[in-house]
């Protein structure tokens, strides 16, 4: 009998007896990495059915966009569309990581400031990206600058609305034994309520990641346009549809490959989590 | 009554000679010829073809060089059957101090998109006239809107808009700091190229010739009224576009005297030269070349012309 | 050891502020007319916590605070610290308001380990403001899991460990920065009998050889008796002094025959019949089978 | 002396005793409301500063919005087209909550679907939305089913993610105490497992709210042109500055009434959380 | 009461499967050859927290488990309850493998309230898997509230409470579904030596009335003996069974003279010294004044 808990080899949480409770007991051992190849598998048939029997031309087929693919990398189309986008994302998503945790912790840690300010951000949460345009134009121009801005405004958000709401929820029983250490403010920002929400944290860098890069899309088409989201509107512009679904299957990509890196310094926390094991 | 929904990529009544077609229906032009249109508005080329191929629309106003991929790739199977602004009024506006095209050698030039029609009908324009088209570098920004804001800005040296975007633009920013480079007229004749056309699926020409027919004589008849009294269009203009001053729209009236589409805008000898330039674009290399007749039918305007006689000396039939 | 002379008094003492009259130095710990009242946000009624309560302690003295549940021991015992504000009334500890800092030590009744850190960071995180450096700060974290037992858990997180072992962890936690003043809130309540005595002794060992001041709140009138000076006996609803003993006996105090001697007879029946008072005092109809209980 | 938590008549949190500390003597007295009333009237005058120092007429003063504004309302087209947008807006925005909610629940009570779904979903949320709506169209159409759909795919991530998240973070110790009750998994799910994670929900409810008004704008534009999203693309196109900022902050503001009805609900958590409260 | 008549006896017995010979009906709880190692997921080494556990317990019988801390009492009580599944061995409860549920009390050490809920709501949660309705949830639960004590407290929140308090919430829970087997982890630890004797009265009480099984582990060697039938005493590293001991006191036993009737004392001084040999063997250097403990 093994029923402890498993370590999947790509670091995937373990399975819970709730769940295998549910599974058909022949599948009970497969690991993720198997169901996720299945998943995968059957995403890939529905594309191909969804492309020869309803896409009416507009849905290339999955071998169709393989070549595609093949193409735009041999080209140097996608790796340079790609690594435009990349150098603006990455800037202007670092920049919102780097604005909304320690404004989202100071907002959670000081309740007035967060009080206040609460109402002002959602306001500009719900405020369309696309309205700002015209004005980065003008103050900022086409370029790098109004690229990345674009992206920061789109990616802050939900990094400042989660590290608050972690914050909110931290354990004041553990913020007042910190504080009866001596701790000040500041340490117990650092070593209590950041680590407290971690968790809450990094969903907020995935969803900012998501944002960021569709916010990717909408820079480089309403500045000047370039990179991927240049590629995007011209092939979605010239019904080039397996170019573009090269492009659109490249964000996603990325998109998993940057969420991926962060569930992994997320997985480093089931090591002190208790999680429930159970017998029957 | 028969229905026509027709898909439209302006939000608003343009003030370019496109908005025949919204102010032939608030005029009650299609009532009379007994068609009932739908005016389904979206927002750019894209969008209207996605929509005329799910059904969600019989016939739109879409820009050719789309039309011509599509129809080259065999995405969709219709045909141009109108074009109520055959010419877009292009201009290229610039920064106040560059004297000439000859100047804008080493400037920033905005277009929508590399490949986009303003950008290749622009490239002709300046080629023609006498530009070292080479040395200009282009940037690609997006819808007019974007590029007027991006030159007003002076964030681009030089682009090309519409003259309705113009207009819009002068009346509600500072422009000092622009100029006309190359003005309307001159721009259409240094690429008579033709920019939009009314698309139909061969399914739908089938099965509403009748309402297409009507659509398309009504259409002429508002377009010969426009031409024979402009203040009839500035009257219907102030009303769909209470934003816009009078003195410009009657200035304006009196610019696209001579613009409309008065014998449908389907002058084969321009929409063959509109097919050989936009081949030589980066989009349609790996095209096969189509034929005239794959994408164009003449049969609703000449039936249309049938009845109503054909306007000489202006807007050629080029047949 | 500083003991005075007095004769063993096991009678009642007044209620209210008491002690400071005994020494000339001002007191090491005082708390004066120190009133608590908690307010539900939902509108429920207030809850009157702690009603003037006062009491003096001198330095080097090991102050254990009896009382039965819910008499505000543990309110008390955050004012002390400055965790947590009177609504009346002021606390001093030496002559100042408290503030949480290394200097004082707290011991609290429900752990509160960090979940993610292991059992030696969390002990290093009450060495975190001393000052000390980071290799000073793990050789002396170890030292105390030692002291408490735990040198092999070092590198376990908290939920790896059972209910006793987190109360030890708690309690090294505290130690570790060698705190002048000790708040200890039930910190031996989850260890077993004989791991509780092994506890007193290195407590007691460890005070006897840095001295200072010790409040210890606990349930076992034994412990009580065993470890203290003078023992603070409360009574709730509202939560108050009701009186405040001093412990004579010769220490140490774990010879069974301390156990036998006739002034920890008769102090330790004195307590418990006390606090047995209190508790039936307030008990709800229902409990203690008042015949309308669950069947 | 009154040291005892305050609940502000607005229902806002209370002041903790940390930012009090912070602030200077005169100024701690001063309500939740007074600062954001402060805020705003700093935020007022940095607009009007911008609309008359550097605006080059595309930024209108706060006047000429709020007469235009008084315009709009006036001749109906500002309650006519907020009325279609919301419409569109609820109906896609509550969609998603009941999609997002209970798959999030299941993704972290079953671990191995969590494990197996996540990477999808992460490549889901970093793919533009108006990648989409091409085929969107094409399969759906112009009219409400495909602006919901879009408003749909925009607000589903972040209260999928975040209910995730909560759940992930969930406490084991109180799993396990209802398991030992005889609670089974549905009934873990709504008894530990929601409340446990409301917080976390909440913020993403939150995160959704903002994203799906900004996919309403997408919506509005991309399929047939409606709504706010429609008169915000007409103005803009046509450069009246000062009608776009009135449906620029008719956006904010329904934002902010929305993730307010939200933050109210969330208040009532403050009831049972812990509150660390300082004596100096 | 069906107390057998063998004689007394406080010599050990040997480890291992034991009393099911006593009796002819199969045990209500049988504990057979059980293990379980915690494997952590970052390459520490492995830990047996239970090594070869047999036990049976027959129906209506108070067990009381004894051990140091950290000697697998918490993990055993677990496997009692089908939370945990042993690595080796199995358990069975009435002959089945045991399956949580409202006919099994589970009384936490660490409490596990839920801080959305009122004292009451938590109270009520124990009892939704019942089948009892809405109303007759709620009278049940104030009805346990008032068994302990805190009906005064039933709309509060559990941050509103003190320990003590808390503790006495998580055992009305595990009461209120009036459960055939219970099973207690220190349920009795915060509190004030008088209120646990009040709720150490009442459980008996209710366990006389409705028989069954209690498993009921404790710190408190007195509590253990004024409660139980049988004592379980346990042993760590690993964690293991020492001996299990009968306990053939007359009941009630509150009575002085039971705390010195012979049996009573020798008893407790036997579990106190094998407990005291044991906690001494595996205390580590450093501890109990090796010596070079921190000064
Ligand atoms: N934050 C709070 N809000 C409301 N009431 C509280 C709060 N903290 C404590 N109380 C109340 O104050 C009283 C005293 O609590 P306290 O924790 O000081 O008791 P205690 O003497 O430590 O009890 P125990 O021995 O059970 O730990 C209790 O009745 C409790 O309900
Ligand atoms: N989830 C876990 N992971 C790793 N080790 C564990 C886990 N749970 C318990 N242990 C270990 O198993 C041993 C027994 O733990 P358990 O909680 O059963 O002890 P206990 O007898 O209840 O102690 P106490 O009296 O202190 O509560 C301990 O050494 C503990 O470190
Ligand atoms: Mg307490
Ligand atoms: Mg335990």
């Amino acid at each position: 009998m093994n029923r402890e808990a498993k370590t999947m080899p790509d670091g995937a949480t373990r399975q819970s007896s709730a769940a295998r409770a549910l599974l058909p007991a022949g599948l009970k051992a497969a690991p993720v990495w198997l169901w996720r190849l299945v998943v995968l598998a059957a995403l890939l048939l529905l594309w191909w059915a969804v492309a020869v029997f309803v896409g009416r031309n507009f849905v290339p087929t999955p071998q169709a966009t393989a070549l595609a693919a093949l193409r735009l990398i041999e080209n140097g189309t996608l790796p340079n569309a790609t690594a435009q986008s990349l150098a603006v994302f990455f800037t202007g998503y670092g920049l919102a990581a780097a604005v909304a945790i320690p404004l989202g912790l100071l907002m959670g840690g000081f309740r007035p400031l967060g009080a206040t300010l609460d109402v002002f951000v959602n306001a500009l949460a719900a405020t369309p990206r696309v309205a700002f345009i015209p004005l980065i134009i003008v103050f900022l121009g086409l370029g790098f600058e109004a690229k990345v801005t674009i992206i920061f405004l789109g990616a802050v958000m939900p990094i400042l609305i989660n590290t608050y709401t972690g914050v909110l929820s931290s354990d004041g029983e553990l913020v007042e034994m910190a504080r009866s250490t001596g701790a000040g403010d500041l340490a117990i920002f650092r070593k209590i309520m950041l680590p407290g929400s971690l968790r809450s944290i990094v969903a907020g860098l995935r969803l900012g990641a998501g944002i960021g890069l569709i916010s990717t899309v909408v820079a480089e088409l309403y500045t000047s346009v370039r990179g991927l989201g240049g590629l995007l509107a011209t092939y979605g512009n010239t019904f080039q549809m397996d170019n573009y679904f090269v492009v659109v299957l490249a964000f996603a990509a990325i998109g998993a490959l940057v969420t991926q890196g962060l569930r992994m310094a997320e997985s480093r926390m089931d090591r002190w989590q208790y999680q429930e094991e159970r017998a029957s | 009554q028969e229905k026509l929904r027709l898909i439209v990529t302006e939000l608003t009544t343009p003030l370019v000679p496109n908005s025949v077609m919204t102010l032939a229906k608030s005029a009650g032009y299609y009532d009379r010829a007994g068609v009932d249109v739908e005016l389904v508005r979206v927002s750019a080329t894209p969008s209207a073809i996605a929509a005329l191929s799910a059904g969600q629309g019989d016939m739109a106003n879409v820009a050719v060089d789309t039309t011509l991929q599509l129809i080259a790739r065999g995405q969709v199977k219709g045909k141009a059957v109108l074009s109520p602004d055959r010419a877009i009024p292009f201009m290229i506006v610039s920064k106040a101090g560059i004297g000439s095209v000859k100047d804008l050698a080493g400037k920033t030039f905005g277009v929508s998109r590399l490949g986009s029609v303003d950008h290749l009908l622009s490239v002709a324009v300046l080629r023609a006239l006498g530009a070292d088209v080479d040395k200009i570098e282009l940037v690609a920004i997006g819808d007019p809107a974007a590029r007027a804001l991006a030159a007003q800005a002076g964030r681009v040296d030089a682009t090309s808009f519409s003259i309705g975007v113009w207009t819009d633009l002068r009346q509600k920013a500072d422009t000092a700091n622009l100029k006309v480079l190359v003005p309307q007229a001159e721009y259409f004749k240094a690429a008579p190229l033709i920019s939009k056309v009314n698309l139909v699926t061969d399914e739908v020409a089938k099965s509403k010739a009748k309402a297409i027919a009507a659509f398309t004589k009504a259409n002429l008849e508002a377009a010969r009224d426009f031409h024979k009294n402009p203040k009839l269009w500035a009257d219907a203009m102030a009303k769909e576009r209470p934003d816009v001053s009078r003195a410009t729209l009657d200035e304006l009236a009196v610019l696209f005297k001579d613009s409309w589409s008065v014998n449908g805008g389907m002058n084969l000898k321009q929409l063959a030269y509109t097919q050989a330039e936009l081949y030589k674009g980066p989009d349609f290399r790996d095209l096969r070349p189509v034929t005239l007749e794959e994408w164009v039918d003449t049969r609703p305007v000449d039936a249309a012309l049938k009845d109503v006689g054909i306007m000489l000396g202006l807007d050629d039939t080029g047949r | 050891m500083t003991r005075d002379a007095e004769p063993v008094a096991y009678d009642a003492r007044p209620e209210g502020p008491l002690g400071g009259a005994r020494d000339v130095a001002p007191p090491a710990l005082r708390v004066a007319g120190v009133s608590k009242t908690f307010r539900p946000r939902d509108g429920r009624d207030p809850f009157t916590a702690l009603s003037d309560v006062s009491l003096d302690v001198s330095d080097n003295t090991f102050v254990s605070i009896l009382g039965p549940s819910g008499c505000g021991k543990t309110t008390l015992l955050r004012m002390m610290n400055g965790l947590l504000a009177p609504d009346n009334g002021e606390v001093l500890l030496g002559g100042k308001p408290p503030r949480p800092g290394p200097d004082v030590g707290f011991v609290f009744q429900s752990f509160r380990l960090l979940p993610w850190r292991t059992i030696r960071g969390n002990v290093e995180l009450g060495l975190e403001e001393t000052g000390l450096s980071r290799a000073e700060r793990r050789e002396r974290a170890l030292r105390y899991l030692a002291l408490v037992g735990l040198s092999r858990f070092a590198e376990s997180y908290p939920h790896e460990l059972s209910g006793g072992m987190k109360q030890r962890v708690a309690l090294a936690r505290a130690l570790a920065p060698e705190p002048s003043v000790l708040l200890m809130d039930e910190p031996f309540a989850s260890l077993d009998a004989q791991t509780r005595e092994l506890m007193q002794m290195e407590l007691l060992r460890l005070w006897e050889r840095r001295r200072g001041v010790v409040v210890f709140v606990t349930h076992s009138v034994d412990e009580a008796i065993v470890l203290s000076d003078r023992i603070v006996l409360m009574r709730s609803h509202p939560g108050r002094i009701a009186e405040v003993l001093d412990v004579d006996l010769p220490r140490p105090r774990w010879d069974t025959d301390v156990h036998t001697r006739r002034e920890f007879v008769e102090l330790r029946h004195y307590l418990w019949e006390q606090i047995k008072a209190m508790v039936l005092a307030s008990a709800e109809p229902g409990l203690f089978g008042s015949g309308d209980a669950p069947g």
